[in-house]
Formats: C-alpha cells, structure tokens, sequence
C-alpha cells in the first residue's frame, strides 16, 4: 500500500503548475473562475498554448504528436488544469475522435486528420444523440444509403456540444436497417459545409448556448470518410465510450470548487455572522469534503488498477455517479450559500457597483443550473447504475 | 373539520385559475419574465381588477379577504401558471401598510393604481431586520438595498430604514436603481439610496413588517404547492411518452418510485402550508411559517433536481415549460430565508 | 377551511384521556414505555378495561356492541392512546376478523364468535402470509381440500404476529388449484386445538419472540367454517387491507416517541453539554418535527376525505410510507442518542445502579431494530409505492 | 503508487480468512456472541497464535506490525465473519501499553497470555478524555466507567482516571464489573470503582490514549468494510433467489438501483479507510480517521436499513445471518464516537 505519487510523477505536477501559471491568459483564466461563457477564440487560444508543449493530444502516443503520458500524468494534468481554472479542452477531436482513427482509421485519415486535430485546423464535433435515442444509442434513426462512392444521409442530431463552432462533425449513421438494434451503425466523418446540414442553436436551461441540432436532408458523403467497416459502428462507439475515463470523476473540479466554496462562506455574512460558521451549512462543507476525499482515493485504487489492467468494467460508473453527485452538491452548496443575492440574471449585466455577490459567485445559480447535466450527459446516472447492476447481479 | 375553500374563494381561484391558463402560455410568460420591466403590467392591473390584490387585506383595512387562506388561494393558482407578475412583493407591501393603517395607499394598492414594492434586504443584512445599516436622518434615506423583488417599475418603494435604533417604513419615489431579470423570470433591483428624499410612514415598523415578511413566506409555500403539482403531472406526461429501449420510460420502476416520493412529497408541502396558513396572525404564526418554508425548501431543490433528471436532456432545455418551473421552484428557496435559515427559526422556538 | 376539532370532539379527547388516566394500569403503562414485552394477561386485562366502555371493538358498530364512534374519533382515541403508553389493541380479532364478520359472515358465526371476541373469551391470529407468498399473497400455497363437510387443510403459514397467545386462527387458503392466483382462495376459521397444527416461535432481529410459523398437517375443519362464499377468500382480504386506515399513519406514535426524544436528548451529556444544544442533532429533531406537523395534516385531509367519501384508494399508502419512515427515524434518533450506552442486551438485565442510560431508554437500540419491520410487514413500502404508481401513471 | 497488500499482510489476511471461515458459521458465532463470556477463549487464543495482535504493535515494541493497514488487513477479516472475539479492546489496550513502554504487559498481551480491556468512557463522558471524572489517588481508583468493551473475563482493566488535571492509566484486576452482551453480539460491562486497588502506568497518557482510540476507530472501519462486502453479496444472492410476484426479485429495477448506491457507498467507505490507514500516526492523523468513520458511520446505518428492507421478512429474523450483520455494522456506529461526533472533530479541524 502506497498512496503517494512518485517523485517523478510530483516533479512533473510542479511543471504542468509551472506551465499553467506562466502560460494561462489571465482573461481566459477569468472567465472560467467566473462561469462566463467562452469564445471559440479562447479555446483555440489555449489549445494553441497547450499544444507548444504536446500536451493537447494528452492521450495520444509520441510518435503522433502526443506527449505519451501515462494514466497517473493524464490524471495530473487533469486536475491540474482544472485547479489552474484553464478551460475543459474541446474533447470531440483531441480526446474522442482522434484516439478512434488511431485504433480503427485508416493511415490516410490518420495522415490527413490527425495533424489538423492537433495545429486547430478542424474543430470537431459529435452527432451521436437523436431526439429518440439519448441514453439508448442502439435506436438512431439518421440514415446514410449506399450511392456509388457517397452515402447519403439523412435525419437529425442533437444535443452536439460547441458545434456552433465546428466546421467538422463525426457521427453514427443507421447503414443497415434491416439489422438488429446496435448492428448496421456506421460511424462516418462529415464536413459541415456540405449542402444539406442546418444547425440550431439549442438554448439550455440558464440561457447559455452550447448545444445545438443538427438535420442533415440529403446530404452527400464520400464512402472514404466511413472509419472502420461499414456496419462497424457500434463497436468503435462503445470503444470510444469506455476509452477516455481519467478524471471522469471530475476530483479536480470538485476541489477547486470545494475550496472556493469556503472562501465564499467566509465572505458571506448571514444572520450576522459568516455562514461558514453556521454549523448547520458547515455540515454540508464537511460532509461534502470527505466524500470528495474518498472518491478522490477510490479514483487513485481504479487508476491504478487500469494501469496494471485488473480494472473491472464498472469501476468508470462508479466514478461517474458518485463524482457527479459531489460537483453537483458543490454546486448546489454554492448557490445556497448566496441566499436573496443569487437571483440576477444574467449576472454578468449588473454594473459593479450593484454587484450582489463577489463577481466569481455571480453566475453561481446559472452554472448549478447547467451543471444538472453531468448526471444527464455522457450516459445518464441511471444508465451507469444499470451498468453496475448488471455486473452485480450477473451470473 | 373542514379542507375545502369556501364558497368565495373558490370562485376566486377558479377564476384566476382559468384567466391565467388563458393569459399566460408558456412563451408569452417567458417574453414577459425576462424582458424588462419583467411582468406584463396590463395583466397585473387585470388581476387586481379579478380582485387578486384585494384578497390580501382583510375588510377592516379595504380589501375582502386577508387570512392565511386568501394568501394560498391565489398563490397556488399564480405558482400553477409559473406567473411572473410581482405579487410577492405587493402582497408583503399592501400587508404591512394595512398593518400601519396607511388606508389611502392601500386602496390605491387594492385597486391597481399604484404598484408598491418593499426595499428590505441588504448585501450584509438578511433574515434579521436588526442587522438593517440603511439609515433614516433629515427627510433623506442612506444605504443599500439588495434583490428588491418587484422594483422595477414600481410606483413607490417603501424603504425599511432604520433611524437610532427603531426600524421603520419610508416611502419614496426617487430611489435610483438598477433593475434586472431574476434567473427564474420576474424583476428585481438594487437600490442605492444617497441622501434620498422620503417620507415617514412609520418610526416603530419592526412588527408589522415581520409579519408582512411571513405573509409573503406563506405565499411563497403555496405557490410552490401550486407548481410542483403542475410539474409532477408534466413530469407523469413526459415519462409516458417518452420512449427509450423500446419501451415507455414509465413503466421503468426505479423511476415511478421516485416519482411516487416526490407525490408524497407535494402533499406533505400541502399540508404543512394549511397549517402555517391556519395559524398565520395567531399564536406561533412566525414558527408554523418557518416550519411550512422549511419543508417546502428542502422539497422544491429535491423535487426540480429530480424533475430535470427524470427528464433527461429535455429538462435542460430553455424551450421546455418544466425547465422554468424548476428554476422558480428551486429559487423560491432562496427568497425570503431559506430552509436552513428557517430550521434555526424552528430551532430557536423550540 | 378548519383544522379545530369540534367541541364534541375535543371533549371526546378529554374524555379518553381523563379514562386513560384513570384506567391504565401503570404496570402496563410502564412496559410499553420501556419497551418491554408485554405478557399475554397484560393485553387481556387492558381489553377487558377497553370493554369496560366497549371501546374495544372501536370500528364495531353499536348494535354489536361497539361504540359507534366516527372516522375522527376513531383517530382520537388512536392518538391518546398512544400518547399515553397504553399498550396496541391486539388487531386480530377486534380490528381484523370483527369488521370480516359483520360484512362477509353468517348470522350464526355473528352470534357465535363476536361476543367471544369482546370478552376475551378468543384470541384470533392471522394466517395470511407464507414463505414464498409475503407482500404477493396472491401466490400463496396452503390447500384446503374438501371432504365432505370438512376440509383437509396443509400447509404453512408465517409471521403470525402472537399465536403464541391464540387459540383460534384465520387463514386465507387455496381452494381452487386450478385458478388463476388471486382467484380460488377462500377465507376459513381454524381452532388451533384441531390435531395436525404446529405452531413455533420465529426469534426476531433484536431477540424478541411476537411472531410464528404455523404448520398445517391434515388438518380437518368443518365447512362451516368459512367465512363467505368458497374461492372468495380474495374479496375478503382486499376488504381487509383496505377496511382499517385510521392510525396507519401511527402519527400518536410519533408525537409521543418525539416527546420523548427530546427529554432524552436534554438529559444526555455528549461532548460536555446536553445533546439537544448540538445543533447538528437539533437539525435532525426539527426537521423530524416539521415532517410530522405535515403528516399529521396530511393525515386529517385525508381522515376528512374519507368521511365524505372522497378519498383516493392511494392516500392510506401515502400514509403508511411517510408515516413510517418518520416513526423509524424518530427510533434512529432516539438509538443515535445513547451514544455507547445503547449496547447492552438485553437492556432489562441489568441491575438499576449500573444502567448505561434512563430506564425509558434503555431498550431504544432494540426497538430501533425491531420497528425496521414497520415498512416490511403490512404490505412493504416498495409495494405501497407500486400501489401509488399505478394510480399515477394509469391512463 | 499501490493499492496492494504487502506479501506479508495478504499472508496473514489469507490465513486470517481461512481461519475464521472454519471457526465461525452462524451458529457457532451467535453461541459465543451472545453467552458469557460472550466470546470463545480458545479461539482467541488461537488468533493470538496465529499473529493478529503481534499484527498491532510494531517490532521494536514487541510486535511485526503496527501499521494503519496491518489494523485494517486485521479487521476487515474480522468484519467479513463477523468474529465476536474482542480484538476492538485488545487493539486498543496493546496500542496504549506500547506507546508507554510497558513490554512486559505488551509481550504478554500479544502472546495471548493476558487479555486486556481499556476503561474510558463514563456515563456523562464520550469522546472528550478532559471529561473523565474517575480519579485516582493513594493508589486507588474510584468512579464509574460505561459500556467497556471486552471487559467480561479480562485479565487485566486499564483504567483511563485523572490524578489532579492529569489523564493516566491505572491497572486494575480487582474492579466490579457488571457484564452483559451487547446487542450485537460480544461482550462489554459497567465497571464500578469505589477506592479500588490500581497501579500506575502512567499519569500522563492523554496523547497515548487519543492515539490508542484513533487505531481503534480505524479498526471498526475496517471492519466494516469487511462485513459490508460480505452484506451485500448475501443481499444479492437473496435477492436472486427470492421470488415474488413470479420473478426473482433481483429483476425490479427500483431494487437493483438501491443496491448499486449501496456497493458505491461501500467503495467509498474502502478507500477513506486506506487514507486514514495511510496517515495513521503522522500528520493530520485525527482528522483522516475522523473522516473515515464519519462517512462509514454514515454508511452503515443507511446501509443495514436498506439490506434489511430489501430481505423483507427474512432480514428481520434472529435465524437469518445478515440480521446479525445488520445489528453489528449499525453498532459499529456507536462505538468510539458516531459520525455526528466525528463530524465535529473534521468541522473544528477545518
């Protein structure tokens, strides 16, 4: 039993902390403590920054312009950045699309896509979720027919992140619909110029729009941008569902906010005292931290046991639930602990002379708000719990 | 024993019941609840004209109703149809000036002439009026009051001050403010007062405006009442129709279960809102308030949690209706002290 | 609008109290306020004090020598009951088999057996449940087979809450094997003196013996014993389930166990001063006591309900689930508040100069325990959850 | 990093495992649990033999262990069988007597020649060592010590007393003692002290004692992460057989979505107890076993609740192991501090 990092790996914290504090624009930095929303110019910024090191395709191997990092480094730099209030990199291409060409592209999509993952020439997004087929993603009904040397696809995705932004998008087609459910998907690449798509901004429950729709009507795909078989789809999905789960537990995020939620109960005096020292909201702080210390540890036990390959498959759910769980009560904790104060919408209107809260609490509601989608999103709580149920019960 | 309205105020809450459905579909409350000046002061005077506002002062003080059972009457009904017009804080003004028999401002309140709104809080000064720094000297008011439900927009401002140790009441028209949206719709403001004129309405205000405070409390508790009542039968809708692994996602029973505790839930907020509305102005009013909004606060952040997930991605939505009831429910905690706060109420007069 | 009880009512109230004080024997008070087990003679002699009045058969109409009380003063003379630490009526025979009776049975079993319930003369027991057939009565397996004028019954019941004490026994057995489940099942009274009957003890969780199995071994009982018609038996238990709802919210209990509760919690020392001025178990009693002002109103809307006939068939489960759980965590409480103190077994045992906490408490870790078996037995939580799911999501 | 037990602890888990497994079916376990002496000498002579309480103490203190894990590796083997022996005391006591030097009694303590029990707590004194009121003077002891653990049949009481503000620990074998089971099973007695005969071990042991107690609340983390683990397996396995309705009842979701949390909060309960393994006796080590019982006192209440709710009936019975399961790990709360008193401990470390 060792629960300490390795020097190595405490030495290369200090340089990702090093880094961090010497390379984060201030104003980027600003906007993530303060939940205002980012430009698409702030995310191409800091992907730029973090890629003068390797360091955006953090699970990439060397040889393709990745750092080759190992899960304990990944999970550093995972907390890392989210202590540092960098952005959340863009996932779809770096983290998603990419290790898919990897493991099933061909060397010509890996030749051509590959590099402009990384130099921010494309930015990706995902068409997986259909108005009918959220959790359940064997039910999509977007079609791609066989014509000639295209397929041509219609239907209509949704909830796809940042695709305002993107002028590239990866998606699972239905290619075979005489087959069972999650058989006949075909997982296919699409320039969003082409003619035919229309995206529509999606506006979340707080107002922000990072969603969107996107409805394709006829629109004509050459068979080259198919990745993998044909049919193939569902296979490289569930791939790409159960590869990338460091710090999908969120530890770094729950820290972070951890820690400002006390800053902020020390601020903020209620009933005539700080509310940190009311016992009753204390409580909620320090029962909220030793959850966090324990996921933190069962975090470390699965990274570890990734690393030797003794992780059992439902050991990502856990994380998942109860990670989520813990954000979300930050958030929650957050938003109560501003009382009457947390009500302006949206916050970043008021000038700062009627500023009712300190300017990093001021979206606090709007981000608990949006935040109700960690346990919705990436498979929602009652899917993951049904993955743990099946395990348990199996046999 | 007896759990039914009476005969008046169940014309008056069929009534508005059946103005508001009509009145206020989901994107015209929208439009109007965040968009300045945040309600739809045509409406507003049609509700006073339905008799809304004079539901909320008894006979004596130039209304036709004002027991706890008027407040949920119409509170449930304005919670049911998610409305944003500012009767929160015309309630707690019209109360607290009748309380002072300011009669001429109470029927121009009743009436729908005039509309109040009551400047209490502050940054640092919450639940406890003693914590009050906004001062009172020479005709003019200074400080600082915060989240003044209801001010844009308003005819007066009555301003809770404090001048030496006295809290009092002082109206003005002049205070400069800074208006906004609420994140669950309807508007507020921050008011600066710098040497502001005003007038006096009352140097020794403290009682009167607790009980104001409570009144708007109760009402808040049934308008709660009112919109998880709604939401739970859109929640039951949406989980029939929804279709997921090829069936219903309402026959999933991890789910009904869940649904069924919110159900129990609603009724328990219920009832313990009959009760604070049986007691209201009586013996332990302020501890049967407190009792009433604590259950229904830690119910309404419980409750619109588990509605947006029963939800899935829709429940995240701007455009889904169940998004802006959940937001209001989960606000009403915040307005006027919330669960915590009000357990330490319970606490103290334990 | 009106939450007062009449003036007849309240002084109904003052009148079972003013009876109460009177008439309970302290002995028995003393028992039940210390959780002891109360012996066999102790019930009789507390109903034989009930029939005094003939309140003992409280849903018995007058002319059977009931005393025609309504809804609300069945829940008065529930709530003082309570309050005052009388013991509960044994529900077999007075609650359970009378009400049967009087709507299911012949003249002759009226005038034969309901006399002998008021005079104690019977003490009935319950045969519903089986090993396989607990909240699913419908599957369950006892058979009854006519042979001539009797009928030869086999089989085993379970959780007979006090055949210990019985001499008679109702049991639902199957008649017709061929029907569907619910169907083919007949209502029949058993003399546990008939050859071929075994009654043994089950010891529960914290010890104590209220409950048995009852073995069935060619046991011979005149027709004439049922109660109804042949394959009705179904009819007649759904009418049970349903006859009896006042107290089933047990908000007497609750009322009483939170007085209790907080004496305690004044009494006992933790961390240097009186536990009650923690704030953190201060938080639990209130929030305790505001969930139990609820229920107490939910539980008079729906007494008012019924009274006029308006009741939902799925308020009494609403009842019984948060009328529950407020009683279990008012045990927890009470159990949480001893601290170490709460261990000793059993409690009574021990001699007075070296008792860990007040005698009142002493036996609160067993009761807690015990009274885990509030939302298993009488139809369990999740099946009165399924009760209320199918009213909600019918149509 | 390294989540894996040492060759030398998975040596002594394993034979630990097999051992107990052999020792303690139900019946065997409920016959010694609940009869005085309320434990099996024999047995816990046989443990001692086979190195569990040379596990405790470090060699230089006459031990091969002394570790945060060799307690945890101890424990959670005891948990899973569900042993009554009274280690809980013997952790403690050989812990205390190690950390004052006292070798004679430590090497007789972990041989097995001498079993010992520690006498803290007082009816008006919990966690708080400064509220003892017993005393020591002229050599003798006299006041009242509650619930000692292990206490039945010890060869040897050591008694936490103040002599003037000073904390020490007094030896006594000559104390009255009022002994009883406990209602989970094993022993514990009222020890009553009325100008009893006792040595001085040390009349400055405050810093030993607190540290003695922290081993001994990790050890009950441990051991309930032991009997948890084996909980939720038999919950399983009955659900998969039980049928109802004319399915397993491992088929309704409701159930199974209770169970997964159940097996979360099992993990969590593991991994807090490695962290306070982790720092036991070095920094911040109060606050990390403080935190690792709050959240396993948590966890076991909740968790035996639902295990006995989700066996129905059968949960409920003496006959059925798990009930005994149940009633331990609910009780495991109330030993040493519940987490409502550990919650106190992490706020004011905050």
């Amino acid at each position: 039993m060792d629960l300490q990092f390795t020097k190595e790996e405490e030495a290369f914290r200090e340089e990702v902390r090093t880094f961090l504090g010497e390379n984060l624009p201030q104003d980027i930095q600003r906007k993530v403590r303060n939940n205002t929303p980012l430009d698409k110019a702030d995310y191409e910024t800091w992907h730029a920054i973090l890629q003068t090191r390797n360091w955006l395709g953090a699970t990439w191997p060397v040889e393709h312009g990745g750092p080759g990092w190992n899960n304990y480094q990944r999970h550093i730099f995972g907390e890392e950045t989210a202590l540092a209030y960098a952005p959340r990199l863009v996932a779809f291409g770096v983290a998603m699309l990419g290790p898919v060409l990897l493991k099933f592209g061909t060397e010509q999509q890996k030749a051509e896509i590959l590099p402009r993952i990384l130099d921010g020439s494309d930015w990706w997004c995902q068409g997986y979720s259909e108005p009918g087929a959220g959790s359940d993603l064997a039910s999509l009904k977007t079609r791609a027919v066989r014509d000639g040397d295209d397929y041509i696809i219609n239907g209509q995705k949704t909830w796809t992140t940042l695709g305002q932004h993107a002028n590239k998008i990866f998606c699972l087609v239905r290619t075979d619909p005489a087959a069972k459910a999650q058989e006949g998907i075909s997982f296919i690449l699409v320039d969003l110029d082409t003619p035919g798509i229309e995206m529509r901004p999606i506006k979340l429950i707080e107002g922000g729009h990072e969603v969107n729709e996107v409805f394709f009507t006829d629109v004509r795909v050459p068979v080259s941008n198919l990745v993998g078989q044909e049919n193939e789809g569902w296979t490289i999905a569930k791939y790409l569902l159960t590869h990338e789960r460091t710090n999908i537990a969120g530890t770094g995020f729950a820290i972070r906010d951890l820690a400002a939620l006390k800053v902020l109960a020390q601020k903020t005096i209620r009933n005539g005292k700080p509310l940190i020292e009311d016992p009753l909201f204390a409580k909620e702080i320090a029962e909220t931290e030793i959850d966090l210390e324990a996921i933190r540890v069962t975090n470390l036990r699965v990274l570890s046991e990734s690393e030797t390959g003794a992780a059992n498959g439902y050991e990502s759910s856990m994380l998942k639930i109860k990670g989520t769980v813990i954000v979300q009560r930050l958030n929650s904790l957050t938003r109560q602990a501003l009382g009457a104060a947390a009500a302006p919408f949206p916050a970043e209107n008021l000038p700062a002379n009627a500023m009712t809260v300190p300017e990093d609490a001021a979206a606090a509601a709007a981000a608990y708000f949006n935040n109700r989608k960690l346990s919705i999103f990436g498979g929602s709580n009652e899917i993951q719990r049904n993955i743990i149920a099946k395990d348990l019960f199996r046999g | 024993m007896d759990f039914n309205l009476s005969e008046d105020r169940r014309m008056l809450s069929d009534t508005l019941r059946r103005y508001l459905a009509e009145q206020y579909d989901i994107e015209t409350r929208n439009q109007a609840a965040y968009h300045a000046p945040f309600y739809a002061p045509a409406k507003y005077t049609e509700l006073a004209d339905l008799g809304v506002i004079g539901a909320f002062v008894s006979e004596s003080a130039g209304g036709f109703g004002g027991e706890g059972f008027d407040i949920t009457t119409v509170f449930e009904e304005l919670g049911r149809a998610l409305c944003p017009e500012p009767m929160l804080a015309t309630l707690m003004s019209v109360r607290v000036l009748a309380d002072l028999k300011q009669s001429t401002l109470v029927d121009e309140i009743v009436t729908g002439q005039k509309r109040p709104a009551l400047a209490v809080f502050e940054p640092e000064a919450g639940e406890n009026l003693c914590d009050i720094q906004a001062t009172f000297s020479d005709g003019k008011l200074t400080g600082r009051k915060s989240v003044v439900y209801g001010a844009p927009n308003a005819d007066l401002i009555l301003v809770v001050a404090k001048e030496g140790d006295q809290i009092g009441l002082y109206l003005t028209e002049a205070a400069e403010t800074v208006d906004y949206a609420m994140i669950d719709g309807g508007g507020a403001a921050e008011v600066i007062l710098d040497d502001t004129p005003a007038t006096c309405l009352s140097n020794d205000a403290q009682a009167a405006l607790e009980a104001a405070l409570d009144a708007g409390r109760l009402g808040l508790c049934a308008e709660a009442v009112g919109a998880m009542d709604v939401m739970l039968g859109m929640t039951i809708d949406y989980m029939k129709q929804r279709q997921q692994f090829g069936r219903s996602i309402a026959v999933f029973q991890a789910l009904q279960h869940r649904v069924v505790d919110m159900a129990i839930e609603i009724e328990q907020c219920r009832s313990i809102s009959v009760l604070a509305a049986s007691h209201l102005g009586a013996a332990h009013s302020a501890k049967y308030v407190a009792m009433a909004k604590n259950l229904v606060g830690r119910t309404v952040v419980k409750f619109s949690e588990e509605v947006i997930q029963l939800h899935g991605g829709i429940g995240m939505t701007w455009e889904y209706p169940g998004a802006h009831y959940a937001k209001r429910l989960t606000m009403i905690d915040h307005q006027l002290g919330d669960a915590l706060t009000q357990l330490h109420k319970v606490m103290q007069a334990a």
